[in-house]
């Protein structure tokens, strides 16, 4: 079948100039009060990425200052500070929201053929709790800083942290309501703005991973909420709830905080995946392997991930009873992850590969994806989490997930659509250069870190046992290499700003909606509503169907 | 710098893994290494055919079709159903290490750990306290743990053993060491400003060894009680926050301590500086308060022995 | 704001308020946005029932560890004052209802009233509460380590004030919201702004007055009728 | 561009939208500038309502009622949440028009009470049985070489001295 679609056919050649959603208003005022999602989207974009800077920036203290053991840089408290807003930054500031309320925002009512998300005043509102919540997070700079490690365990934060304990985590619970709202936004758009022809099996793969994120955001993130308020009045009355000295179960407040936390490593993931499954599709200009499977897998994942939360807490004087079931269920939510795996390498097949910065992206991802799934084995195996449980081993697997999973899924994802959301295209040979030098600056830091694992170097360990040195200098070096590729990567888009040419429409030769309106898209996406009567992986085959 | 005094390192054996000390690592590395060859065989296949692929599928032209294959029932079902039944054998390995790791046979020796913000303190049967684990070799060891104040955690990694010591509740962990062997006890659950500095020295025994040390009153010789002074100084949290050359830390210093005769306390009374006021300053550090310092000491009640007390008299009267 | 091309196509030319005047530009119709406004509505339910939810699950789990407490403890609630306040909300349920129904069908007049009766009803129970804190606070029946009562037989009684007080003092908040929220629509329902055709938000706050309503159902016999 | 009237609106409606869920209300006649049918309200009949709250009450006070009576705190306990998931039931169903309402409201609704109750639930399944595997042992001593075959065995009346010799 040839690609024929109802909308006007858009032509191949750039354009120039014309009226498109950057330049349809003028004026911060026009920014800080648009309802459009690609405004927003970008707002989100500059946003999140100065709190990946700082994230970063705290991750290179952190490992200059494990050079050696004892004092580099900084000292004990300010180590703790240090790792502490790495992960709460990291977290909460950039890897949770980056993907739904960047690319998610742009992306997704293009992909469904719609003029907005379903309620656009709520997703100004989301980015405005965005907003509010990184500040009280981060007025802990100024203030007394953050001293409990991102997780907040109960009683360290309660009773003994005179850090400013009460204004991060009312920030992290204000940022839990924005990522409630883009969710719930996201899946009332899904659902109900569909542009005529886009069936549920004709989304993008982006759309549904992006679906299943949102409902994690709204069944889980609520309980985040209750758990820190909670938190504040154990700190401000006494509360109790969590404190043994009145009755209360610290390991409790584990439980809280993980049905939450553990989800929320679905909420960063899952939206990894859909930017690799279109990218792999793209990239490959074919049929996207077992669509359905990765489909329904991202909802399984989503799903199945709401069981698993007691495998954070095997050896935390949880019941033996509870570890050995949550151990169970942990390794079901292993399998739709392979499923994903097997089918994007299935799509390389007989593609019709691009070796362009997104698919070298895209490839790094399914590296480096694996390695963080397979060592997950590890951990959720009950006798050897024993040895590897709050090591450098947990430390490497869940950076090998987030960082290499969903961080550089956001990348492969913004140099795949950043033509489409800036109308510009990028230095494509620096962009593969930055990957190249991510992939090997980013094995260097963290693969080390598995062996300095499981020879039993705890995690948060400020100074350590002589005999860890040379690894932990290793790392270090390697997470300069990382910063260096991170950062070349940054100014290879930047630079497509000032001197990038004009990005037609389709640079990539891909099916989907969101390639079919001019790059940068008008406000409005599209000049009519599109009909649309293929799926977003219709490529050109050998045969014809 | 190097390792804190009289923390020996962990041993090392081959690339991944420690030396094994324990009856139950042998079986905990039977399944690191079912689950390595696993994971090695698993990354293989996804990455061979990657890589593969994407050399001999480069794209040569912009027109260029590709496969229309784009599901395969047979190939879904086997790579769904292939590692769910690899997985499943992989739990029931974990679970079993498990069960043996959690469940204490019944003849084991019993030690009483308190864990404190940054000390570790270990209660024999006979009432021995030391900073310092000392186990017999081949004799269940059982540990019946609870902090003081946060969560910590226990963790040997020759005895592939880890539990978190939580306040308000008892939790337990056995092992039985089967070599003579000095390691490094590490905290892994994160407790605070020095949370890396909470290690202490574990010691395996032959039994009859252990016994002399039990005997001894947690010293394989009997000490001069200066030096034994000295070495609970070091081992059981006081040098944490008390300084011996005149640094002002959490508490007041102990340099020029006994010659200074008195001190004054937040409430304002003045005490003389003897052996009845350290007793009452170690044991109930609450009800002294020396003016212009936090109360922030952990009671030493039932942690320390008199003979202990009287050591660190002996030690301190030296510190000028 | 959107884009003015696309509004300028959708607004009559006549300059008088065109019946769609409510429907977002990226609608096609007010049916649709009106079903979308719902279902948002209900997954922010959705939200709220998982908040309530952890403090259900300290309620339980503290229940099963100190039953005796729980027990003992209970009996110190009024559930006199729990009964009354339940009438009252079950009340403004009903109240809230019809405001719905009233809008539904032009009723103006109808809708203000219910709408005032609701509010008057959410003041009602908020005052009960006032009563039953300031004597919780007068015999020193508080949370945690503020509690200082005496004469309890066994160990844990502040701990069922904990959850007592986290459960009905956030659910207390859900009602002052409520309140706000009634506010807004009972402004805008008196501008005329509601007929048949647009009513979505006094529905929207209707269901969510709704849901306080359902918490409560459940708060009252856990806390003061069985402990 | 085309020079369309309908130039901003397709006329097919947002057909996907409404395709899941037994629509419950009737649509209006089309025909406006938008294209798509106006909303039109579903109206319950008044008594409805009153009925609802005459059956809100009556259930008030056979809680109350029951509460009374002394069955043992948890069979109270029981009877007072069986009692409440009625009323909760009727609020939702009637009040809050999930009878007549999309079905999938009533899904969104219920599956926020299945998450509810896997974190309840597992949660409580921890809090309620810490520290049983030293119970279990005590009762079963515990041989590391065959946790499993002493447990299928189940010699719980051995005295485990006589078992260990």
């Amino acid at each position: 079948m040839s690609r024929s679609i109802t909308a006007e056919e858009v032509s191949q050649i750039p354009q120039s100039g014309g009226t498109n959603y950057i330049n349809a208003e003028q004026g911060v005022w026009s920014w800080l009060t648009t309802v459009d999602h690609k405004r927003i989207a970008l707002m989100y974009l500059v946003s999140t990425l100065i709190a990946f800077l700082m994230g970063g920036f705290f991750a290179l203290l952190l490992r200059f200052e494990l050079l050696h053991p004892g004092k580099d840089l900084l000292d004990a408290k300010g180590y703790n500070q240090a790792f502490t807003l790495h992960g709460a930054v990291m977290v909460f500031l950039f890897v949770i929201p980056s993907t739904p309320a960047v690319l998610g925002n742009f992306l997704l009512p293009i992909m469904l053929g719609a003029k907005d998300v379903a309620f656009p005043k709520l997703n100004l509102l989301s980015l405005y709790l965005y907003w509010t919540g990184a500040l009280f997070t981060l007025s802990s700079l100024v203030t007394s800083g953050l001293d409990t490690g991102w997780t907040f365990y109960v009683p360290f934060s309660t009773a003994v942290s005179d850090t400013s304990v009460i204004a991060v985590t009312f920030g992290v619970f204000i940022l839990g309501f924005s990522s409630i709202l883009t969710g719930l936004n996201f899946i009332v758009t899904v659902h109900k703005l569909r542009a005529p022809g886009i069936t549920w099996y004709r989304l993008p793969l982006f759309c549904w991973g992006i679906y299943a994120t949102s409902l994690v955001q709204v069944l889980a993130t609520p309980v985040l909420a209750i758990t820190l308020l909670l938190l504040i009045f154990e700190k401000v009355a006494q509360i109790g709830i969590f404190n043994p000295k009145l009755g209360g179960d610290p390991v409790l407040y584990q439980h809280f905080f993980w049905f939450y936390s553990h989800p929320a490593v679905y909420i960063m993931i899952l939206p990894g995946m859909a930017i690799i499954s279109d990218v792999i599709a793209v990239h490959s200009h074919r049929r996207i392997f077992g669509y359905k499977a990765i489909a329904f897998s991202s909802v399984a994942i989503a799903l199945i991930g709401f069981l698993v939360w007691g495998h954070h807490m095997f050896t935390s004087g949880q019941s033996e009873l509870a570890s050995a079931i949550f151990s169970f269920l942990t390794f079901f939510v292993a399998i739709p992850s392979g499923i994903k795996v097997f089918n994007w390498t299935s799509t390389m097949w007989r593609g019709s590969i691009a070796w362009n910065t997104p698919m070298f992206y895209g490839m790094s991802f399914l590296f480096l994806f694996t390695i963080g799934g397979l060592t997950g084995l590890f951990l959720g195996t009950l006798n050897v989490d024993l040895h590897l449980h709050d090591t450098y081993f947990v430390v490497a697997h869940f950076h090998y997930v987030m960082m290499g999973g969903s961080v550089i899924a956001f990348l492969a994802g913004l140099f795949h659509w950043w033509p489409k959301m800036t109308g510009r295209m990028y230095n494509d040979s620096l962009g593969k250069l930055s990957c190249v030098i991510v992939f090997i600056g980013f094995n260097m830091t963290f693969f080390t870190q598995f062996f300095l694992g499981s020879r039993g170097m705890p995690r948060r360990y400020y100074t350590y046992l002589d005999q860890f040195q040379p690894l932990h200098a290793f790392s270090t070096y390697g997470s300069w290499v990382l910063g260096l590729g991170l950062i070349l990567g940054l100014v290879t888009l930047l630079a497509s700003l000032k001197s990038g040419a004009r990005a037609p429409s389709n640079p990539w030769g891909a099916k989907s909606l969101e390639w079919e309106t001019q790059s940068p898209p008008i406000t409005e996406n599209f000049k009519r509503t599109p009909l649309v009567t293929h799926g977003p992986y219709d490529y050109d085959t050998t045969e014809d169907k | 710098m190097s390792n804190p005094p009289n923390i020996p390192p962990i041993t090392e054996d081959g690339f991944w893994l420690p030396a094994q000390a324990s009856t139950i690592a042998a079986e905990t590395d039977h399944t690191w290494w079912v689950t390595y060859w696993m994971s090695i065989f698993f990354f293989f296949l996804v990455i061979v055919p990657m890589i593969y692929f994407a050399i001999v599928h480069k794209r040569k032209s912009e027109t260029e079709k590709t496969s229309p294959i784009d599901h395969s029932m047979k190939i879904e079902i086997a790579w769904t159903v292939l590692p769910t039944g690899l997985l499943l054998w992989l739990f029931a390995l974990g679970v079993t290490g498990y069960a043996n790791s959690q469940v204490a046979p019944d003849n084991s020796y019993e030690i009483k750990v308190t864990a404190q913000m940054f000390s570790w303190s270990f209660q024999y049967p006979d009432g021995t306290v030391s900073g310092e684990l000392t186990v017999p070799k081949g004799r269940p060891v059982k540990l019946v743990m609870s902090s003081q104040d946060v969560i910590h955690s226990f963790f040997v990694a020759e005895f592939r053993v880890k539990q978190d010591v939580v306040p308000g509740l008892y939790t337990t962990l056995w092992f039985e060491a089967n070599k003579t062997m000095e390691t490094a006890l590490q905290c892994t659950e994160y407790c605070g400003e020095k949370h890396s500095n909470m290690l202490t020295k574990v010691t395996v025994l032959e039994p009859k060894d252990f016994q002399t040390w039990i005997d001894n009153g947690g010293t394989m010789e009997k000490m001069p009680p200066v030096e034994w002074g000295a070495k609970l100084y070091a081992s059981r949290g006081c040098a944490n926050c008390h300084s011996v050359d005149g640094t002002r830390v959490q508490g007041p210093t102990f340099k020029g301590f006994w010659t200074k005769g008195s001190e004054k306390l937040t409430d304002g009374s003045t005490v003389k500086i003897d052996e009845n006021y350290v007793r009452q300053s170690i044991l109930e550090p609450a009800t002294q308060i020396v003016e212009g310092y936090p109360n922030v000491m952990s009671a030493y009640a039932g942690q320390l022995r008199d003979e202990d007390i009287d050591a660190l008299i002996a030690w301190l009267k030296t510190q000028n | 704001m959107s884009s003015a091309t696309a509004l300028s196509a959708e607004q009559a030319p006549s300059g008088e308020r065109s019946p769609d005047f409510h429907v977002g530009h990226h609608w096609d119709s007010a049916d649709s946005q009106f079903e979308a406004g719902r279902m948002g509505v209900w997954l922010f339910l959705v939200t709220e029932i998982l908040f309530f939810g952890g403090l259900f699950c300290a309620f339980f789990v503290f229940r099963s560890w100190y039953f005796d407490s729980f027990v003992e403890a209970h009996s110190h609630l009024d559930w006199h004052m729990g009964a009354v306040n339940t009438v009252v909300l079950i009340f403004s349920s009903l109240t809230m209802a019809l405001a719905v129904r009233s809008a539904q069908t032009n009723n103006k007049a109808r809708t203000v009233q219910m709408l005032v009766v609701t509010l008057v009803c959410a003041a009602i129970f908020l005052v009960v509460k006032y009563f039953e804190y300031s004597h919780k606070i007068h015999d020193g029946l508080l949370p945690g380590g503020l509690f200082h009562a005496t004469g309890f037989v066994t160990d844990h009684p502040q701990m069922f004030f904990s959850v007592y007080f986290m459960m009905t003092g956030v659910h207390g908040l859900h009602v002052v919201i409520g309140m706000g929220l009634m506010l807004w629509i009972l402004i805008r329902a008196n501008r005329g702004e509601f007929s048949q055709r647009y009513y979505a938000p006094v529905e929207g706050v209707g269901l969510y007055w709704h849901l306080v309503d359902l918490v409560w159902i459940y708060l009252f016999p856990l806390l003061y009728l069985v402990g | 561009m085309s020079q369309d009237a309908h130039a901003d609106h397709t006329s097919v409606p947002h057909a996907a939208g409404h395709a899941h869920g037994a629509a419950g209300h009737a649509h209006g006649a089309a025909g406006h500038a938008h294209g798509g049918p106006d909303h039109v309200p579903h109206v319950s009949p008044l008594s409805l309502y009153l009925k609802t709250f005459g059956a809100l009450m009556l259930l008030t006070i056979i809680t109350v009622g029951v509460s009374r009576i002394h069955l043992g705190t948890t069979t109270n306990l029981v009877i007072a949440m069986f009692i409440a998931t009625i009323k909760a039931t009727v609020v939702a169903a009637l009040f809050m028009h999930l009878l007549t309402d999309k079905r999938f409201h009533t899904v969104i609704l219920l599956s926020s009470l299945v998450f509810l109750a896997i974190f309840i639930s597992f949660t409580m399944f921890d809090t309620n049985s810490r520290g049983r595997a030293e119970a279990i042992e005590h009762e079963r001593p515990h041989d590391s070489a065959k946790p499993w075959e002493i447990r299928a065995a189940k010699p719980a009346a051995v005295p485990s001295e006589a078992k260990k010799h």
